[in-house]
């Protein structure tokens, strides 16, 4: 049971990555990743959402009392994601436009919540702090490597620059909807293949 | 920014209060295991599990629907922790491991050749699968997909084998396999089960009254694992050391060896692994759900009572067991004579079965110290009525109260008195030199087997018809003819003879001859007029039958009336499966409810009862599945002939010699040695529903 | 949206902007409760209900209070608040009083608090600037959508379990490129209205 | 009772804390937001209208309300004279709104120039609109004041292939544009006459 703060840490890297292995937390996954900056911003955002909440719902553990528990958790999570918000649209508006809707939306993904709950309301601070990080970069690395693939796919860019120079003609499916679904898909079907 | 202050002040405190108010005016009561497994999961309200939201599923594990695992977000120690709250004990909790019911695999016929198809899901959709038997696993390891643990592989026979080791129990084979193969149930679901038309069940299982799984502890001894064989048995039959001596395995009769070859010994496999038990010193633990704070008062301490009792503590509920006997045990105790059952081994069966936290009321009887009245009054949920069957039926011919003249149950529970208790030392029972048993069943054997232990001289049974239709076992007729006791067959008493003093001295007979069969298929005795015979006698026995003792119903005021019985006075239930009484909360079984019959079959029924009580105190529909076998034969699984048989002798039964054993009461019959029960469950034939392991290729 | 038809909203909510397939909310229930019709049809009937329930009273906060007092930028914390709150009081309400309604419907209800579909729908009534009225039915429309994809998926996944599925892309993973498929299919539905 | 006393308590302190804490970062981020919002969502289109302008249109901006909507104008001067107007209209696309910035020089009612600013159209067809700098180019020199329309509806604007309904919306938009301007002449005249002083 002992475990490591580095093993809470590693284990959302590869082990629990959210969403192949943890299969939550899917609608910001397949609604932004159309490009890999997106990806990483909403990535980003999570993570930050995740780990304040991770910190707080780990400081304040013993306070708050179970029946209202829930309640609790999402204040504390709805006000990370409204300072998210906020901020971005100060300093990053650009970012703000395209992740939009998802943003608020970041109060109901499954995994900040699920961490809150099963993992910090649990645990203490460091561990917490570990978990929160480890589940986030995990969260945004899936988001960049999904952005990615539908990105120079879908656009024929990677980060916005250029891969297959003008003559290519984008497979424009890939960064609508149903290409979201496809792809997720298949990317998962390619883990599994590697793991047996 | 005070605007913003104010409204969240505002908005958290309606919300808070709000909350607050409603649980506490709207408050149901809910099982606290809920809130209890609900605090477990992530509370992520996700639905990645398939159920719609945490409480749903938190509902769905305390339901038993749902294994501890369901929550996909938790992590292991939550699933751990949410078993915790589910399980009981958790040194005496089976872990909940996945259950292969289908060992068929390769060895069953096939019916279809199919190509290319890869999955069972698929395979079961095309008309039930490839197999001869309907039920039977399709061996495409669909369960092994699924199973995320690693823990299922198909084996070498073409079925799924579990790796107990690495199976958490998550139940994910069982959802996959479309012909409900893989089996995931509580200890309290399995307790609960009956057999039914559409189960993967052998012969021997089919026909056993406790519906014991025969082929699986047969399995357990031939692997050497004689402590699971143990638990296999007691999922079905708390009292295997008093069975495994006087059950007349009626499963026998139907071992598909038998057809061939001699049929396995059961048993007396059953016999060897509750003496390992015993022998070891120790009781195995039995698991015994979380308490329910429901209390059932369980009336008679006999085979059924002992049997329901032992099933619904298993379940979790508080009983009570009333008996009107000094000890447990009812008729096996005091009905069955020492040589057959020692009280030994019944006290050590009884103490295992109170250990699991069962209350013993001995020396009161219902009607004569308390009334079901008293017991409602007192809070029990339900009763169960196992007052057995202790009133013999009597001759009807003149001069049968003389003295000398008993009954069976009279004289075999005075002799067991004062065998056994200390208080009934003075009582010596009446031994005559020329003694006569009317009678062809088990308690007129008993009688005349423990009168020629007492020294009695000249020992006869009287029977009206032939050898052939004796009731009794065919082991204990046999037993009686070694021990020298004489048999006067198609003879129907008709007066009994006194001397002046009002002792008996003679039976007047007539000889009959044997008619048209009857109702019950046996042929019908005619008397041959004019045939009157005396037999010159000391003593008698009358053991022509017993019905259960009713006298409670006249003595006790008000509930007791609605009670229907049968015009043989047992107590009628409509459903001889659900064995509710007229009177909702009253249940019974054994020999109250059927008169006399076998001690599996009283064991069988407490069980039945158990089942019926524990759905009716949780306010569940106890009417048995229209599928419910009880005890007749699922059809396909009946053969005419067996092919692939290489006869074998079946073991015998060591048995002390007949001169040693007529001069004492110590055990007759003797348990089989290690080897010889390895060698006798080698001869099974590990039969399912149609296929079987054969000898020969 | 705003100046559309009622009948419009219906269409639009249903097909042409499917939350499930168009918008990307609601995918853990979309893929979790989808494995077996009877679960997906229960779900479908209770997102209809709480998102009826649930769209009328976040309307009302936001007109009534975050409006006037120029609090917008709350909107997120104080809608997911009250809904969290006013589920697990219906909730708690019907347990006692309408107990058949809740065996019903019951257990459905604190999906609302986490399921992005709600709060997702919610937010996107009040971008559109709608009306009381017409918000209703926009909501009303987006639940009866996530009933539509979701049924029509969870049939799909039923006669999946026939086919031969290469083992890496069984369940989650065939799931998904179905569920990219039936997406494709609502595409036809852009420009309706 | 002390249960639930406790529960409303920290459910009401932790609220009332978490409104503290967002108005206080809303009242330090509102000015930067909005001003992140005229350069991100208007800014390039209005920069590419009013190309060449001496001086910053998003700050010379003022507002005019007609009737329930408000609409911001954007001022570009050219040739040290305040004579060029840019602001948004709306029209209805393939999937939703359609927003067009356009300009209009006051003096001659012709427009200057176009530039859509937010759409949700499909990617390599209706979005073209956007991308394709030859369609937006047709627009420039047409008077505002006459209905636009596409070649197969009798007008001069060649509809982006494929995308008939989003060249479409953004001709009702331009032509919106055009009767909004008209309606509102006499008070942007005014209006844009004070940054000439």
């Amino acid at each position: 049971m002992a475990k490591t703060i580095t093993q809470e840490f590693t284990k959302g890297l590869w082990k629990e990555i959210p969403p192949f292995r943890l299969v939550l937390g899917l609608c910001p996954v397949l609604g932004v990743t159309t490009t890999m900056e997106n990806g990483i911003g909403m990535g980003l955002a999570t993570t930050f959402v995740l780990l304040c909440s991770n910190i707080l719902v780990s400081s304040l553990r013993n306070i708050i009392p179970p029946k209202v528990r829930i309640a609790c958790f999402i204040i504390i999570i709805a006000t990370f994601v409204i300072v998210v918000e906020l901020v971005m649209q100060a300093y990053a508006y650009r970012l703000f436009l395209k992740l939009g809707l998802f943003i608020p939306l970041i109060v109901v993904n499954c995994i900040v919540l699920g961490r809150a709950e099963a993992f910090a309301s649990k645990n203490g601070l460091l561990p917490s702090m570990a978990d929160g990080l480890g589940i986030g970069i995990g969260f945004t690395l899936s988001l960049a490597s999904l952005g990615a693939i539908r990105e120079v796919l879908g656009t024929g860019t990677f980060y916005g620059a250029s891969v297959f120079g003008p003559s290519f003609q984008p497979f424009t499916f890939m960064i609508q909807a149903p290409g979201a679904f496809v792809c997720l898909g298949l990317m998962l079907c390619i883990m599994n293949l590697f793991e047996n | 920014m005070l605007t913003a202050l104010l409204f969240m002040l505002g908005l958290g405190a309606t919300c808070g209060l709000m909350l607050s108010v409603a649980s506490k005016v709207f408050y149901v009561y809910e099982d606290p295991r809920i809130a209890e497994v609900e605090s477990f999961m992530a509370a992520a309200n996700c639905a990645g599990c398939g159920y719609t939201g945490c409480s749903a599923a938190a509902v769905a594990v305390v339901a038993g629907e749902a294994p501890p695992s369901v929550c996909v977000v938790a992590d292991a120690e939550a699933a751990a922790n949410i078993a915790a709250v589910m399980g009981v004990d958790p040194g005496t909790a089976e872990p909940l491991l996945s259950y292969n019911t289908c060992t068929g695999g390769d060895r069953a016929a096939d019916k279809y050749y199919y190509m290319g198809i890869n999955s069972c899901q698929a395979l079961a959709t095309l008309y039930g699968g490839k197999h001869e038997c309907p039920v039977g696993c399709l061996g495409l390891g669909d369960c092994v997909r699924a199973c995320v643990f690693d823990a299922l592989k198909i084996g070498p026979h073409g079925y799924p084998v579990v790796d107990e080791m690495k199976c958490v129990g998550c139940g994910a084979c069982e959802k996959v396999c479309p012909k409900d193969i893989m089996e995931i149930k509580t200890m309290s679901q399995k307790l609960l089960h009956l057999n039914q038309y559409d189960d993967r069940i052998a012969p021997c299982q089919q026909t056993c009254p406790a519906e014991i799984d025969i082929p699986r502890y047969i399995c357990q001894i031939k692997n050497g694992d004689y402590e699971g064989a143990v638990n296999t048995i007691r999922e079905r039959n708390p009292l295997m050391l008093s069975c495994g001596r006087v059950c007349p395995h009626p499963c026998e009769d139907k071992c598909r060896r038998g057809i061939e070859d001699e049929a396995v010994s059961i048993n007396q496999l059953k016999r060897f692994v509750a003496d390992y038990e015993m022998n070891s010193g120790r009781h195995l633990p039995v698991s015994v759900a979380p308490s329910t704070g429901k209390k059932v008062a369980v009336i008679g301490g006999g085979p059924a009572g002992l049997s329901c009792a032992f099933f619904l503590r298993r379940l979790g509920h508080d009983v009570t067991i009333f008996d009107a006997m000094p000890k447990l045990g009812g008729m096996i105790r005091y009905g069955i004579p020492e040589y057959r059952l020692p009280k030994e081994v019944l006290a050590w069966e009884t103490d295992g079965i109170l250990n699991i936290g069962i209350e013993h009321k001995p020396n009161v009887m219902l009607g004569r110290d308390f009334d079901i009245g008293s017991l409602v009054a007192s809070g029990y949920d339900a009763v169960f009525l196992g007052i057995g069957a202790w009133k013999d039926y009597t001759l009807g011919v003149e001069g049968e109260n003389l003295g000398g003249c008993y009954t069976g149950i009279i004289f075999l529970t005075n002799f067991a008195l004062w065998q056994q208790e200390d208080g009934a030392r003075d009582r010596q029972p009446f031994v005559g030199n020329k003694c006569v048993v009317i009678g062809g069943g088990n308690t007129a054997i008993d009688c005349v087997r423990t009168l020629i232990r007492l020294g009695a001289e000249e020992v006869s049974i009287v029977y009206r018809r032939t050898r052939k239709e004796m009731p009794a076992n065919e082991v204990e007729i046999v037993a009686a003819e070694h021990e020298g006791v004489k048999f006067t067959f198609l003879a129907a008493p008709t007066r009994v003879i006194g001397d002046e003093e009002g002792n008996v001295t003679g039976l007047e007979y007539l000889k009959m001859e044997l008619g048209e069969p009857d109702a019950s298929g046996r042929r019908r005795p005619v008397p041959i007029e004019g045939s009157e015979t005396i037999m010159e006698i000391d003593m008698l026995i009358t053991a022509i039958g017993q019905g259960p003792d009713v006298f409670f119903k006249d003595e006790s005021k008000r509930l007791d009336k609605d009670l229907n019985l049968t015009r043989w006075d047992t107590i009628d239930c409509e459903d001889p499966v659900a064995l509710q009484s007229s009177i909702p909360y009253i249940f019974t079984g054994g020999d109250s409810a059927t008169g006399a019959d076998l001690v599996v079959s009283a064991i069988g029924a407490g069980r039945r009862a158990a089942r019926s009580i524990h759905l009716y105190i949780t306010g569940e529909e106890i009417t048995p599945p229209d599928k419910t076998l009880f005890t007749n034969n699922i059809p396909v699984s009946i053969f005419d002939s067996v092919e692939g048989i290489e006869k074998s002798a079946r073991t015998k039964m060591p048995e002390l010699p007949v001169e040693d054993r007529i001069k004492s009461f110590v055990e007759a019959d003797l348990v089989i040695s290690e080897e010889e029960a390895l060698y006798e469950s080698d001869r099974c034939l590990q039969c399912c529903l149609t296929c079987y392991n054969k000898d020969v290729a | 949206m705003s100046e559309m038809g009622y009948f419009s909203i219906i269409i639009s909510t249903i097909f042409v902007n499917n939350i499930l397939l168009a918008k990307f909310l609601g995918q853990c229930p979309f893929l979790g409760t989808s494995k077996k019709m009877e679960t997906a049809v229960g779900m479908a009937m209770a997102v209809i209900f709480v998102l009826v329930l649930a769209g009328s009273i976040t309307w009302v906060i936001y007109h009534l209070f975050l409006v006037p007092f120029d609090l917008v930028y709350l909107r997120t914390i104080a809608f997911i608040l009250v809904i969290a709150s006013l589920v697990q009081f219906v909730e708690l309400f019907l347990k006692k009083s309408i107990p058949a309604l809740y065996a019903g419907l019951g257990i459905f209800l604190p999906l609302i608090t986490t399921n992005c579909a709600v709060l997702g729908a919610c937010v996107i009534n009040i971008d559109e600037e709608l009306g009381f009225m017409k918000s209703l039915v926009s909501s009303f429309g987006f639940a009866v959508g996530f009933g539509v994809a979701l049924i029509l998926f969870a049939g799909v996944r039923e006669r999946i379990t026939l086919a031969r599925v290469p083992k890496p892309l069984q369940d989650t993973s065939i799931g998904l490129v179905t569920a990219g498929i039936i997406a494709l299919a609502f595409f036809s539905f852009k420009g309706m209205v | 009772m002390r249960e639930l006393i406790k529960m409303v308590v920290v459910l009401t302190v932790l609220a009332a804390f978490s409104g503290g804490l967002l108005a206080g970062l809303r009242n330090g981020t509102a000015a930067q937001i909005e001003k992140q919002q005229l350069e991100f969502v208007k800014g390039p289109a209005i920069k590419k209208i009013l190309d060449g302008a001496s001086n910053d249109p998003i700050s010379d901006r003022f507002k005019i309300l007609d009737g329930d909507v408000e609409t911001s104008f954007f001022v570009g001067k050219f040739d040290g004279k305040a004579n060029t107007v840019a602001f948004e209209s709306f029209g209805k696309g393939y999937s939703g709104d359609i927003g067009l910035m356009v300009g209009v020089n006051i003096v001659t009612d012709k427009i200057v120039g176009i530039e859509v600013t937010t759409h949700s159209e499909t990617p390599g067809l209706g979005a073209m609109a956007k991308d394709d700098p030859g369609f937006a180019a047709q627009f420039k020199g047409f008077s505002i004041t006459e209905p636009i329309k596409v070649t197969n509806e009798g007008g001069q604007v060649n509809a982006i292939s494929g995308a008939t309904i989003t060249s479409r919306a953004v001709c009702a938009a331009a032509t919106d544009a055009g009767n909004m301007y008209q309606k509102l002449k006499p008070q942007l005249t005014e209006k844009i006459e004070e940054f000439n002083k």
